[in-house]
């Protein structure tokens, strides 16, 4: 056990490093824009009607308080200390609110909608891969064409012609949001019935791009797993298909589970998209907003915390892997 | 040459290459034979689609037909551009790490290790957050410097297994030096690999380039499939149910990428044997 | 001794790409008497696998059976329905030692689990814990370490995998042992210590027969009562130990026992039989006697006519003109 | 036989140590002997015996850890590598993967070429290689336009004798050449082997873990077992009347045609 420690530790120093890499590039990216978002949001602001010597201290006082009249390694410092204490800075779109109270309160709509549409595609899909790879004939021939189409179809577009489809043509569900705008967020029965409403369509979205795309690798390790020397000799001791169906399934899934550990780590990113589509109040829908007003404490607020949830999933991959996959656990212990 | 024989044998390669093919040459040839300026306004907005306006107009009162047709150009380019791009540093990388082992090996798979860990989207958010102006062919490169990581490691794994082969000692022992051998020894056996990967890369540079239209970060004064879905989405297109305006790019999208991936898999049934079951 | 198994004009193909057909085995009758070990040796390409897949009665894609019966102990292999061959006859009456031991066993599961699924699907009353123990027992009797049972397979040395599935695959007391080149990835003192397992379980009479499949012909010399020599599809010549080992008549078996290297006396003087060519495409009709090309006693009804199998002093050769002689002469070249 | 008694190469203590991570694998231990001109000798072990490493670094495709190498009174540290490689080759065990499969026959004999001093046009070149390809006994418009998925081993390993005899080098070490050769084809190979060394002189170095092979061929014989030569002699001393325990045991347990080898007592 130790060793097996010793190697989380060096994996650990791995990720710390990376961690700071990616705050660099976050800090030091968006500096690179060129013009002045100050001065952009100062005139925003003010309006049109404000003298210019009233924009000038408000410029001053902006600059200040964001700190952008100090030299860049003073502000990357400052930046740093600050992201180690979980502050993310304050939007300059919505000033005075800190992008933390934005970024926390869009977090949950995020993984609300994706981690039960991760899970259950991950699930279905993985069943519906294995039986294809299993039956064979008709039913593979006319499955795979098809989770080949739904897997190639972006999702977003998807997400644009099922909101049409259901949200437009039929009329059966609300075109956007993540509630409908007279309600106020509680836990009342009446809030969860809208709630959900808004919900399943995005989340129907979602779910089939999972399951196509799922269903795809799921058959293929399957297909290769079932030619292997070890299926063979278990036929040929007599041993049940459905013996050998557990072999194969369990083998083919390690590389799933890698699979969705990665789709986990990838969730508050990876609908972004969506979330816009259907103007759902998620971590994607506020970059959208913090792009489109240059705000970049929100902008690196949001790709930071997408990174993170990235780099702790890596993380956890290599931790959980190393302990369900004897083959590993062992090549791990002997580095 | 005996790869593309074998190729031809495979129905989905071919399929996959022949819808790719009719799209790009269409829209090539339409837009360099046609007058037609897709910006122009030529009605109202959001138009039904009529006899003059095949697919009606969008939030600008321009033909939806003709902004398509452009759009897949450009969509197209991006893809091409950016999987050329993204293949050739992968497999530089992936080649030289491969091959030469050691510290170098060290050094460029730690950073290929980076690349693969920090979401390329965020670092292609931030990049072209940090542009003002964005040429296609600049948001192409980004697109390409962002996405080589995954060949580069596959392409390293190949080559430090292609390495060991007999015929790479052989070659040594004719004196062969380092850029010869991986070119005449290491390459040739990994083509239809890196071919493969060259059409994932191009299928993924066009998502690629429509997500980040659909962000508001798409290239500035062009006409994308992805800006046209942007815009659709701005000017509200899905509510007032002009489909006309965003089910025509989006289903383009998906076309694309459905026959690249198609030519993926017949690729990936000729060249893997074990997966035809 | 009675017939244990027996295989009449077995013919079976590899189904190819464009349609072709690799005829791997091309007509092969055999019978393998209770109590007695055959060995089947050939080149590589021969069909000596392919053969003995074919046992097995499975047929695994893309190798497709063609014509030709098996009968193990009364019953067709062939036409026995897939149900009843897995339950009653492989790994029970008929097992297999496989080639490639490598990648033999299922790198997830401990082998005491394999054990267990294995047994519990010839024997359903079987527990567990009861399965694992006679595994244990089995063991202890062959004077292996018990703990092979808890390891995974990639803790396992490769000779200590290979005779880990020796025993797996005799668990079931299989009257026949079919063993598909067992030892050919191992080093000589592995290969040895397989070697012995397998007879002591037949002088055990754990196993009652034996199909010993390899391309060293040195190790049948110690292993096989009887031996019969493939070349491209079919045999050319059966016959006992010392019949094919020391007085072989097919002029192909004369080569291939000439070309043998050992390190014994006399083998640095020996003159080796200097023949090139290569065996004939086996997608291809062949015409007159398969080894004809390559034999340098061919004529012309060689070429044109396959002989037939013709049994002669306990031996079977198909060719025209076979060779006289007892011993093989130490400088004879061909 | 004459025999010469001028050394052509000579291995001093060479040792090489692998490393991966922290863990450190002696895969050759302080190695010594020497190849005379005109001989044939066999390095023989089983695998993981360290014999090919010793062999890649006296092709020197693998720098040694210490000890040295000295070819013609040279430490081949200080001869150019090109120059080394004209009187120093190889033949692998592999003939299927000695060929770069997307070239002719043509293209792989020109290019042993490039390590020769003399610059040859192509027809210079075609007719050396048909030379060549004939001493072989290969016929060159059967085999010179043909790609190596064409080929049998049996051929390709003989065209890769036919670049030695192109080449003319004054050392080959051959890795395991006939390992993978159906064994009615081996008695040609070998006789290709005897013939360069008839004609051209060439010391052979085989490196083999086939006991029997190496007696048949060999003048001397080194047996390796976990990095270290632990016999070494005349084949007939060291097969016939091995002295070390590990030799005695290894000979035992290869199966010959005369002599008992199952012990079937043993339980």
């Amino acid at each position: 056990m130790n060793r097996y420690l010793k190697y989380l530790t060096g994996k650990l120093k791995w990720y710390i490093l990376t961690f700071f890499i990616a705050v660099f590039l976050n800090f030091f990216l968006p500096r690179f824009i060129p013009g002045n978002p100050v001065s952009a949001l100062v005139a925003q602001m003010a309006g049109g009607g404000a003298s210019s010597d009233v924009l000038d201290k408000l410029y001053n006082s902006y600059i200040q308080e964001f700190g952008l009249d100090k030299p860049w390694y003073t502000q990357f410092i400052n930046y740093v200390l600050k992201v180690f204490h979980g502050d993310l800075g304050i939007s300059f779109s919505l000033y005075p609110t800190k992008v933390n109270t934005i970024l926390s309160h869009a977090l949950p709509w995020t993984i609300a909608l994706q981690a039960p549409a991760i899970l259950i595609g991950w699930i279905i899909g993985n069943l519906l891969g294995a039986l294809a790879a299993y039956k064979k004939g008709k039913f593979d021939s006319a499955f795979f064409p098809l989770a080949l189409f739904i897997n190639s179809i972006p999702y977003y577009c998807l997400a644009i012609i099922l909101l049409y489809l259901f949200g437009v043509l039929l009329d059966v569900f609300p075109i956007g949001g993540g509630y409908s705008m007279q309600l106020i967020p509680s836990f009342s029965i009446t809030f969860l019935i809208d709630a959900l409403k808004h919900y399943l369509l995005p989340f129907f979205s979602l779910i089939l791009v999972t399951i196509g795309g799922q269903a795809i690798g799921m058959r293929e390790m399957s297909i290769y797993e079932l030619n292997t020397d070890y299926v063979r000799y278990a036929k040929l001791l007599g041993i049940s298909e459905k013996k050998i169906t557990r072999y194969v399934f369990k083998n083919a899934m390690l590389p799933q589970i890698t699979g969705l550990a990665i789709s986990l780590g990838t969730m508050v990113g990876g609908a972004l998209i969506t979330e816009i589509v259907f103007s759902y109040p998620g971590i994607g829908t506020w970059l959208f907003n913090g792009i489109r007003q240059q705000d970049y404490p929100l902008i690196q607020g949001g790709t930071l915390v997408i990174t993170m949830a990235v780099l702790l999933a890596n993380f956890l991959i290599d931790i959980v892997y190393g302990i369900v996959d004897p083959r590993i656990r062992m090549a791990q212990m002997e580095e | 040459m005996k790869l593309l024989k074998t190729l031809l044998k495979s129905k989905k390669f071919i399929i996959g290459l022949c819808v790719f093919l009719l799209l790009l040459f269409g829209s090539l040839i339409f837009t360099t034979i046609s007058s037609h300026d897709p910006a122009e306004m030529i009605g109202f907005l959001y138009e039904p689609p009529s006899k003059e306006h095949l697919l009606g107009t969008d939030n600008f009162g321009r033909d939806v037909l003709i902004e398509l047709i452009y759009g897949m150009k450009t969509s197209i380019y991006v893809g091409l551009l950016s999987g050329i791009i993204a293949t050739f540093i992968g497999t530089t990388i992936g080649t030289t790490a491969g091959y030469l082992g050691k510290t170098i090996d060290n050094i460029l798979n730690s950073i290929t290790n980076l690349f693969l860990v920090i979401p390329s989207f965020v670092i292609l958010i931030l990049l072209s957050v940090s542009l003002r102006s964005r040429s296609l062919t600049l948001l192409a490169m980004i697109i390409g410097i962002t996405s080589w990581p995954w060949t580069a490691r596959a392409v390293r794994a190949q080559t430090s297994s292609l390495k060991t082969r007999e015929h790479v000692n052989m070659a040594k022992l004719n004196g062969e030096g380092y850029v010869e051998i991986v070119l005449k020894e290491i390459l040739p056996y990994m083509l239809s690999y890196i071919f493969m990967v060259f059409v994932l890369q191009v299928a993924s540079g066009i998502l690629s380039e429509a997500g980040l239209s659909m962000l508001g970060l798409g290239p500035s004064n062009t006409i994308s499939l992805g800006k046209m879905l942007s815009w659709a989405l701005l000017y509200e297109a899905v509510r007032t149910g002009a489909w006309w305006a965003f089910i025509p790019p989006a289903l383009t999208i998906a076309i694309i990428t459905f026959s690249l991936l198609y030519m993926n898999t017949g690729m990936d049934e000729v060249f893997n044997p074990r997966l035809r079951s | 001794m009675g017939k244990l198994l027996t295989v009449k004009a077995l013919k079976a193909y590899y189904k190819l790409r464009l349609g072709e057909k690799l005829r791997a085995v091309d007509g092969v009758s055999l019978t393998l008497q209770e109590g007695e070990v055959l060995g089947i040796a050939g080149e590589s390409g021969c069909g000596k696998s392919t053969l003995a897949s074919c046992l097995s009665g499975l047929f695994f894609p893309p190798l497709k059976y063609q014509k030709g019966n098996i009968t193990l102990d009364g019953i067709d292999i062939i036409r026995t329905d897939k149900q009843t061959l897995r339950k009653s006859i492989l790994g029970k009456k008929i097992s297999f030692i496989p080639q490639s031991a490598m990648n033999a066993l299922n790198p997830t599961l401990k082998i005491e689990d394999f054990v267990a699924d294995v047994m519990q699907e010839h024997e359903p009353d079987l527990s567990r814990e009861e399965a694992i123990k006679r595994a244990e027992e089995r063991l202890e009797v062959l004077s292996l370490p018990k703990d092979v049972l808890k390891a995974y397979p990639f803790e396992l040395s490769g000779g200590m995998k290979q005779r880990t599935i020796v025993v797996l695959s005799t668990l079931m007391n299989p009257e026949i042992v079919i063993a598909d080149e067992p030892t050919s990835a191992l080093d000589v003192s592995s290969q040895r210590q397989v070697i012995e397992l397998m007879k002591r379980l037949l002088q055990m009479k754990i196993t009652k027969s034996m199909i010993f499949i390899t391309h060293e012909l040195p190790i049948l010399r110690h292993v096989a009562d009887r031996i019969a020599i493939m070349y491209a599809g079919v045999f050319l010549e059966v016959g006992t130990m010392p019949q094919i080992i020391f007085d072989p008549r097919h002029p192909y078996t004369k080569v291939l026992m000439s070309s043998i290297i050992v390190p014994e006396k006399g083998m640095r003087e020996r003159k080796l039989p200097l023949i090139t060519g290569r065996p004939p495409d086996l997608r291809k009709r062949i015409k007159g006697c398969r080894f004809a090309k390559r034999c340098p006693y061919a004529t012309d009804e060689c070429r044109m006519r396959e002989p037939d199998m013709e049994e002669t002093d306990g031996r079977k050769i198909k060719c025209f003109h076979p060779l006289k002689g007892k011993e093989i002469k130490q400088n004879e070249v061909i | 036989m004459k025999l010469s008694n001028n050394t052509r190469l000579e291995v001093r203590e060479l040792t090489k140590i692998f490393v991966s991570g922290r863990r450190k694998i002696t895969a050759v231990d302080q190695v010594s002997f020497e190849i005379h001109e005109r001989e044939i000798v066999s390095l023989v072990g089983q695998s993981g015996s360290g014999k090919t490493t010793i062999a890649h670094m006296i092709l020197n495709l693998l720098k040694s850890t210490s000890g040295s190498i000295i070819f013609d009174g040279k430490d081949i540290k200080d001869i150019k590598k090109k120059i080394y490689w004209r009187n120093v080759q190889g033949i692998f065990q592999d003939p299927f993967s000695s060929f770069n499969q997307f070239f002719v026959v043509k293209k792989v004999l020109r290019d042993s070429f490039k390590i020769l001093d003399k610059s040859f046009n192509n027809e210079e070149k075609d007719k050396i290689i048909i030379k060549a390809l004939e001493s072989v006994n290969i016929d060159p418009g059967d085999v010179l336009e043909k790609y190596p998925f064409e080929l049998s081993g049996g051929q390709m390993q003989r065209i890769m004798i036919a670049r030695i005899f192109i080449i003319k080098p004054k050392l080959l070490i051959a890795d395991e050449p006939t390992s993978m050769i159906d064994s009615i084809l081996r008695a040609n190979i070998l006789k290709l082997f005897e013939k360069l060394r008839e004609k051209q002189g060439t010391s052979i170095m085989f490196i083999t873990h086939d006991i029997g092979l190496a007696y048949y061929v060999s003048d001397r014989i080194f047996i390796m077992h976990r990095g270290k030569i632990v016999e070494a002699g005349s084949a007939e001393q060291v097969i016939m009347n091995p002295n070390h325990t590990y030799t005695k045991g290894l000979i035992e347990d290869v199966p010959t045609l005369h002599k008992e080898w199952i012990l079937t007592k043993r339980s």
